[in-house]
């Protein structure tokens, strides 16, 4: 029998924005998310203003997720996991269990949308470069939105604002050696978008980039990049580092100024590693129980990406943001969007066939 | 040991005579090397540079490269735009570096920018700086003294700014000496009433303007030198000064608008001097004549049967936008068969007299492999050119040094379009 | 300080460009080559890393690079003045892309003394007695080898040992490093085996590019050997 | 440390030379006067050893056309004070000079005074000499480059001599130098500060009160007469050698 | 002056200690590999014998390092002037009581000619690598390698020939005209790792109080660098972010291990440049790192692993004094360190005499009496002098040894 209930697995961004979508649509949405809040990333990581449009991220978030928690057509289950489906398109039986206490139950849907997302590259496993887990100067972008979202950017060593910082592009991303080929897509922005935060923040630092190409999409060159190097004088050096170790007090980068063709080695306060997206667990989990094919980074596959990118290589099962591999905000909102439009459909057409119409 | 890699270190350290614990260790026993590592990048002198008014988009650079390949100075030698904003990104003193000197603000790497990093304004800027604190090459100085004393660059008695009308077979119009309303105001320039080439092309235009009966007259001692490259080369004290003094002297005669031979001046007049209260129509020679060709045409009476090439000077074409008249001029005359360098118009090579580069051709050789008159000579003659035809008054001189020292002579001859029109009309000076 | 130096090309112009070419196709037709080289997009890494490029105007990622582009021109360049200026201590393997610059020296050097460059034999000058050494008894340095007169640098201990060389040896527990000629004693039959690898992998005919009188030295202390104990040598 | 210098002004070369219709003195209808070059050296020395002890450089110039500007132009570089001395008349000795400044000098205080060895309209390159004289103190000319140690009240001087030999003197201040050259070439004054002197800068001025003695009479000024001109050879380099070996054989120059 | 994973508390206290994901894909392991091409018959995996220890590799899986029947592939590098430091590797074996085999059938691996001059190719490499495992497999020890170089090399070379068959072929013909069969370890094990893995039966053991040393380490660039997945990380060092050996072993010992900006430099051995063109591994050697050591932690010795190394740090120092440079620190292998803890002679055991940079200091520090083990030692070459003894041999330093024990493995 087929339902007319389109489950959205995850409260980030892109799951708020398919389950907003698949109601206005008339759809009846049950929204699952395995943290006790809504937001996703955003929120969790504590982010600070959002890469392209800098408005608060914390308060974007929570507007979405008023707009969803408030929706009539909206049931949303927090600390809620997936944990096992059965039946095909249409007619999906998929099976949750509280995180609290274990209780299960199983929800009927005719469609579902995935919308686990990502998590940050944990720096650790690229051994001997960036020393994440020796020194408590090296941050990743994610410490750092923390940092800026609380207005205190400070060494955490010394507890003092910085006099000088970097941040090192590419950490996880595009390296055959960890197994990443793929460039994670928003770390050229946001390590722009910060740097822009921290001379706000911190006028008296200097703020380097150390970089391999800035990937710049779209409006984020002339809105992020270049006001940061023309406004906010951030300096900009091609080349990235192949190792940070302490020197006295500071941390001392090394890589090369590829442009001179000289070996650099310059010392800093704070370096900022720009960590790049892998599947989030959540993701990967969600993609096995599902039966979705994952490429081979993890994230789920979509077969006509393109021309079709949101469905996945199951019918019926539509994936949207970051869980579907690196994607911007504008990305996985308008993904999600295209999402619900899919499933609302899809479920339409089920009982269209089913009621022999 | 052998010596492999000595040439590919910085510095080597290495102590003749050394005894150590007995052992002798002298020489190559001992030698060792200093690191070639980037240790720091001061901003310091890049928030200089950019807090200079104009000096702001050196900031802007990000490094494309787009400048490298048509920076007329990159090709010759190790300064290029790009690498500008490196070495100063590199905390290296720009103020005091042989590169602030380099530049001919030729502005070809300003017209291929993405970022519109401009080193027309960048440079004066920071030439700028070094001038108040004292720090100018040398021949640049001596022309900055010049040029304040004299009026022109070469230090020539501003009395004998005219003397150059006594040869030119046809009546001149001297306004301080006869003071009358004319049409046209020809701002001769320092060149060509000084230099025995531009003198030259100076007789040249008297003719063919009188030829023409244009209603014209010159200021003789009271011209004095635009500027131009005088701003550019970092002394803009001197520029307003002049500027200031041109414009009162302009102001005191009565015409209707100022033609003038060289593409400086041109730029000077038309972009500089209305901030200065001097805002007046003026004309390029090329400019002025290039409507009259019917005129003209009419009155060529010799062919001239070679194969010229032109230089687009940096001034006229891609500060100023004019490529056309220089080349309608001289594919009227009569034998003239016009073929195109491949650097031209918009991209044309500078002949590196600009930007103050007139006056440092001492001091930038040990900075280039070649001078950049010499790669254009070659560039003309690699076209099958038999005449360079120019119209700048720069650069009949440097071509015609630049013509011996690449050892074309007798393949190739510089003339002034003008001098090429006046011939052709029959002038009794031939070539 | 140059922003860049062109490199000094100029001392090639001699050579034909097609022996350049052919120089580089052998380098690319090593089977190890795919290994070690994918691409470069100059991140810097592996020069940053890099021992020699600290003191030599030396750069593992413009070898990967030159490679890459296929410019013959200036790999013929770097196979004649960079290949031998690298410390192979691949610290370069780190490339985020996978590409081994060491590894593409190690194949370049390779080239360069299989074809017997002028280059590779001014840099291998000095160093016969080592290849001789390794070749001849499988082991290396030899403690004799160290005299005092070439290690000055090293300082009064070289002149020490070399003085007291046979005694302390002599004074070393285990029974396998008494030897001065060799760094340790090494049976013949294990020799043996060594000259028949040299042999049957085409090593001999390496060393006879870069240094005949040595391959006509080591082809007198083997043949005896193998002789005895009986292998003709193939010709 | 205080530096005084002497600045005069002379005829620029860069105008043809006239003589007037008496043939006693130039045509000074169109002569431009400029400062003195030894005395621009003078100045750049002064202002060197300001920059390498601190201390303060005093121009002193005696009125003439075109003065004020070279005041000016001092102050830009780096001068202090910049003293006219007036009323001296045209045509002015140096044993006039010499005497107007003695009398004048020793108010404003100073410890060396330094001037060009000599000026291009004279040749005579006494002011400096007399001036020592007359406030017996010592004087050093031809310098080529000065050191001083303010501690010790010494300086040290240095002169070329024919033949490639230099001399290092030491001498007590206060001292009077002729300089010959300083150690670097004079330095420029851009124009704006130039204008800003002549803006915010003071010229003071002195009125000059030097005895009359007995002057030196001008008998006749006049142009040498050419007594041979040089000859351009023209024409491709084999041609040109073979008329430069006819010509030496010609005058007997080859044998 | 650094700051260890567990001090590294993150911003907004965030916990930094890193942990490995257990759901994340491993890369390729080429043990897997080697055994599939036994299971082919391609060749003779020679396994690790027990008992075995694991350790924690980079990669995140184990790796098994024997204890004892280990076949002992020394360096050539090390033999001819720093013998202390094969020497220590086999007392401590006998001094913890562990069988081993110091074989004649061995050759250099020819890896640091290979590596400096290139008069040698992949067959050729492949090809004595493969003859030298032989070698270990018919004497039944398993094959524990000295020199960094070897170790990295070999690593190598099992990549070649797991990846090329032809090369497989053309080592297999050249085996069977050797008589032997085609053999590879399961492990490469270098002797670091087994220095590592009996880290606190050597710390049980020692003698010397070493908690007033300050040490430095060195690791060697072919050790961690050349075929990166197999060598030692150990959360405990560092973090888990840098290979463990060499400082486990100091740490264990109770010295005070110390860091460096230029930890991850390589030493400036260069393979060629130590003998030709040493103007270049001078320079390294001090400028980047004895004098980086000596600025920043004023080590009491340096500690490494590998024989290129040891030589270079420690015989590079003498002529960089006339450029006034900052040297003078002893430099050894941690197997020597170890040694000396255990109360091992420093000249008949680890040799010291051939160091060119001045150890005394460090004896002193330890409480190691330089003048009478000098003295001692000095008695056993006037008995070799007058012919009274052929040569210093086991028994000599064994009779040290209070009693054999047999090691107990936790």
């Amino acid at each position: 029998m087929a339902s007319d209930v389109v489950l959205v697995i995850g409260g980030g961004p892109a799951g708020l924005e398919a389950a907003r979508g698949a109601a206005d649509l008339g759809a009846k949405v049950v929204l699952v998310e395995e943290r006790d809040h809504l937001g996703g990333t955003p929120v969790f990581e504590r982010y600070a203003a959002l890469t392209h449009g800098f408005q608060d991220a914390e308060e974007v978030m929570n507007r979405l997720a008023q707009e969803v928690t408030t929706h009539p057509n909206v049931q949303v289950k927090l600390s809620t996991r997936v944990v096992g489906c059965t039946g095909s398109k249409g007619d999906f039986h998929v099976t949750l269990t509280k995180v609290s206490d274990g209780a299960s139950e199983t929800v009927h849907a005719g469609a579902i949308i995935v919308a686990t997302g990502f998590q940050h590259f944990d720096p650790g496993r690229e051994t001997q470069v960036y020393g994440y887990y020796e020194y408590p100067d090296v941050i990743t972008l994610a410490d750092a939105e923390a940092m800026l979202k609380a207005r205190k950017f400070v060494r955490p060593s010394t507890g003092l604002p910085p006099e000088r910082v970097c941040f090192i592009q590419c950490v996880g991303s595009r390296d055959r050696q960890i197994g990443n080929e793929y460039c994670s897509k928003v770390c050229c922005g946001i390590a722009s978008k910060q740097a822009i935060e921290i001379r706000q923040q911190v006028p008296n630092c200097k703020v380097y980039i150390f970089y391999i190409d800035m990937r710049m999409y779209g409006y984020w060159e002339n809105e992020i990049y270049w006001p940061a190097q023309e406004q906010y004088k951030v300096n900009y050096i091609k080349g990235i580092a192949t190792e940070i170790i302490q020197k006295g007090d500071k941390l001392l980068v090394r890589g090369e100024d590829t442009t001179l063709g000289r070996p650099m080695e310059v010392l800093m306060d704070m370096v900022i590693l720009s960590v790049g997206m892998e599947p989030s667990k959540g993701t990967r989990e969600v993609a096995r129980i599902l039966g979705l094919k994952q490429n081979k980074y993890g994230f789920i596959e979509v077969p006509h990406e393109g021309v079709d990118p949101v469905a996945t290589s199951v019918p019926g099962i539509f994936v949207a943001g970051a869980a579907a591999g690196p994607k911007d905000l504008d990305d996985s909102m308008s993904m999600a969007g295209a999402a619900a439009m899919k499933a609302v459909a899809a479920i339409r057409r089920a009982i269209a066939v089913a009621s022999g119409g | 040991m052998p010596k492999p890699g000595l040439d590919k270190v910085d510095k080597i350290l290495e102590k003749d005579v050394a005894i150590l614990e007995g052992m002798d260790i002298s020489g190559h026993w001992n030698r060792m090397f200093e690191q070639r590592v980037v240790w720091d990048y001061s901003t310091e002198i890049l928030e200089r540079i950019t807090s200079l008014s104009g000096g702001e988009s050196l900031g802007w650079c990000y490094q494309c490269g787009k400048c490298v390949p048509v920076c007329p100075v990159d090709m010759v030698g190790d300064y290029g735009p790009r690498k500008i904003y490196r070495k100063v990104q590199l905390g290296i003193d720009l103020f005091h570096d042989p590169d602030l000197w380099l530049c001919t603000t030729c502005m070809n790497c300003l017209r291929v920018c993405p970022k519109e990093v401009n080193m027309i304004e960048i440079m004066p800027a920071a030439r700028e700086v070094a001038v108040q604190d004292g720090n100018v090459p040398p021949e640049l100085q001596k022309v900055f003294e010049n040029t304040a004393k004299y009026g022109n660059p070469m230090g020539e008695s501003p009395r004998k700014r005219a003397e150059w009308v006594k040869e030119a077979g046809v009546p001149v119009t001297i306004l301080p000496m006869t003071p009358r309303p004319v049409d046209v105001l020809w701002y001769v320039g320092s060149y060509p009433s000084y230099h025995p080439r531009g003198k030259d092309a100076a007789r040249a235009m008297a003719r063919v303007f009188y030829a023409l009966g244009v209603d014209y007259a010159i200021l003789g001692h009271e011209e004095k030198e635009d500027g131009d490259s005088i701003r550019l080369a970092g002394e803009k004290g001197l520029f307003e000064m002049l500027a200031e003094s041109n414009i009162r002297t302009f102001q005191k005669y009565s015409f209707n608008r100022i033609v003038v031979t060289g593409p400086h001046e041109y730029n000077a007049f038309k972009n500089l001097y209305p901030q200065y209260g001097g805002a007046f129509e003026i004309l390029h020679y090329t400019q002025f004549l290039a409507p009259m060709l019917p005129q003209l045409q009419k009155m060529f009476v010799k062919e001239l049967p070679y194969t010229v090439t032109f230089h687009d000077p940096c001034y006229l074409g891609r500060h100023n936008g004019e490529y056309d008249a220089p080349r309608k001029l001289l594919q009227a005359i009569p034998g003239i068969r016009l073929v195109e360098m491949p650097r031209c118009r918009e991209n044309g090579y500078c002949c590196g007299g600009g930007g103050g580069g007139m006056w440092l051709d001492g001091f930038s050789r040990d900075f280039i492999r070649e001078r950049l008159s010499d790669r254009r000579v070659k560039e003309a003659v690699e076209v099958g050119a038999e005449i360079l035809a120019v119209c700048c008054p720069y650069e009949v001189s440097r071509f015609e040094d630049s013509v011996k020292a690449t050892g074309n002579e007798g393949k190739l001859l510089v003339r002034d379009i003008i001098e090429l029109i006046d011939e052709a009309m029959g002038s009794p000076k031939t070539r | 300080m140059a922003l860049h130096a062109p490199p000094k090309l100029e001392r090639y112009a001699d050579i034909p460009y097609e022996e350049k070419e052919r120089l580089f196709q052998e380098v690319k037709a090593d089977p190890r080559f795919p290994d070690y080289l994918y691409g470069c997009y100059e991140c810097g890494i592996c020069v940053a890393a890099c021992p020699s490029a600290r003191f030599y105007d030396f750069s593992p990622r413009k070898i990967a690079q030159t490679l890459a582009r296929e410019d013959v021109e200036l790999f013929f360049y770097q196979l004649n003045e960079d290949v031998w200026n690298c410390s192979q201590c691949f610290s370069c393997n780190r490339c985020p892309r996978g590409n081994s610059p060491g590894g593409l020296i190690t194949i370049m050097r390779e080239v360069a003394v299989r074809n017997g460059l002028r280059s590779a034999k001014e840099a291998l000058e000095g160093y016969s007695r080592v290849i001789y050494k390794i070749m001849a008894t499988g082991t290396q340095v030899s403690p004799d080898m160290i005299q005092a007169d070439a290690f000055p640098d090293w300082g009064p201990v070289a002149k020490e040992t070399a003085d007291n060389l046979e005694l302390w040896r002599k004074a070393l527990p285990p029974e396998t490093m008494h030897t001065t000629s060799t760094a340790w004693e090494v049976s013949e039959q294990t020799l043996t085996e060594l000259y028949l690898i040299w042999h049957m992998t085409g090593v001999m005919d390496m060393i006879k590019e870069v240094d005949e009188g040595l391959h006509m030295i080591l082809l007198d202390v083997m043949e005896e050997l193998l002789e005895e104990r009986g292998y003709a040598l193939a010709e | 440390m205080e530096y005084i210098v002497l600045c005069k002004l002379v005829p620029d070369l860069v105008e043809d030379l006239e003589v007037n219709s008496e043939g006693t003195d130039l045509d000074r209808q169109f002569l431009k006067l400029v400062l003195n070059e030894f005395d621009e050296h003078a100045l750049e020395e002064a202002l060197l050893l300001k920059e390498a002890h601190g201390g303060r450089v005093t121009v002193v110039a005696p009125e003439a056309d075109g003065v004020d500007e070279v005041l000016y132009t001092a102050l830009a570089k780096g001068a202090d004070r910049v003293i006219k001395v007036t009323g001296l008349g045209e045509k002015l000795s140096n044993k006039r000079l010499a005497g107007a400044l003695r009398n004048f000098l020793p108010s404003l205080g100073f410890d060396l005074v330094l001037t060009g060895v000599q000026a291009v309209d004279d040749l005579d390159g006494q002011v400096g000499m007399l001036l020592a004289g007359y406030l017996d103190i010592p004087h050093v000319g031809v310098v080529t480059g000065v050191e001083v140690e303010p501690e010790r009240k010494v300086a040290r001087v240095r002169k070329e001599y024919a033949g490639g030999l230099l001399g290092e003197f030491e001498v007590q201040l206060p001292v009077v130098l002729g300089i010959q050259a300083a150690r670097q070439p004079p330095r420029y004054a851009p124009i704006t500060k130039v204008r800003q002197a002549m803006k915010e800068g003071k010229i003071e001025a002195v009125e000059g009160r030097a005895p009359l003695g007995l002057q030196i009479q001008v008998r006749r000024l006049f142009k040498p007469e050419a007594t041979g001109h040089a000859e351009i050879l023209e024409g491709p380099p084999e041609e040109v050698a073979r008329r430069i070996v006819a010509v030496l054989e010609e005058r007997g120059l080859l044998r | 002056m650094s700051i260890h994973a567990k001090q590294a508390e993150g911003p907004l206290g965030k916990e930094r200690v890193f942990k490995r994901d257990p759901d994340l894909p491993l890369s390729e392991d080429i043990r897997d590999l080697v055994f599939e091409l036994e299971a082919e018959g391609e060749w003779i995996v020679q396994r690790v014998p027990e008992p075995y220890v694991e350790v924690p590799r980079k990669d995140g899986r184990a790796k098994k390092v024997p204890l004892q029947h280990t076949w002992h592939h020394k360096s050539c590098g090390q033999c001819g002037h720093i013998p202390g430091y094969s020497t220590a590797i086999f007392w401590l074996h006998r001094k913890l009581g562990l069988e081993y085999d110091d074989p004649k059938d061995q050759t250099s691996c020819t890896g640091w000619n290979y590596y400096a001059s290139a008069t040698s190719n992949a067959a050729a490499q492949a090809a004595v690598a493969v003859r030298n495992f032989a070698a270990a497999y018919v004497t039944g020890f398993f094959p524990l390698i000295h020199c960094g170089t070897s170790y990295g090399h070999y690593k190598e070379v099992r990549e070649e020939l797991v990846k090329h068959p032809e090369l497989r072929a053309q080592v297999r013909e050249i085996m069977a005209k050797l008589g032997k069969p085609l053999v590879m370890p399961e492990e490469i094990v270098h002797y670091s790792e087994w220095v590592y893995a009996v880290r606190h039966e050597i710390a049980a053991r020692k003698v010397y109080d070493c908690r007033e040393i300050v040490v430095t380490v060195h690791p060697a660039c072919h050790y961690y660098k050349l075929v990166q997945g197999d060598a030692i990380y150990d959360p405990d060092i560092y973090g888990g972010q840098r290979t463990a050996v060499v400082t486990a072993v100091a740490k264990a010992l109770g010295a005070q291990v110390k860091d460096y900006s230029t930890w991850f430099d390589c030493c400036g051995f260069g393979f060629r440049h130590i003998l030709v063109q040493r103007d270049f591994t001078r320079s390294f050697a001090v400028n980047r790192k004895i004098e980086t050591m000596l600025e920043e932690a004023k080590p009491d010795v340096v500690l490494t692993h590998d024989t290129g190394c040891v030589t270079t740090l420690d015989k590079s120092q003498f002529a960089a004094q006339v450029h006034n440079k900052k040297v003078g620190v002893p430099v050894m292998s941690e197997a020597q360190f170890a040694a000396l803890a255990m109360g091992a002679h420093p000249y008949r055991v680890c040799q010291l005499h051939w160091h060119a940079a001045d150890y005394r200091p460090l004896l002193e520090k330890m409480g190691i009496d330089w003048k009478e083990k000098w003295q001692e030692f000095e008695e056993d070459l006037e008995r070799i002098r007058r012919g009274e003894k052929d040569y210093l041999t086991w028994e000599d330093v064994d009779a040290e040894i209070p009693a054999r024990h047999f090691l107990q493995v936790s």
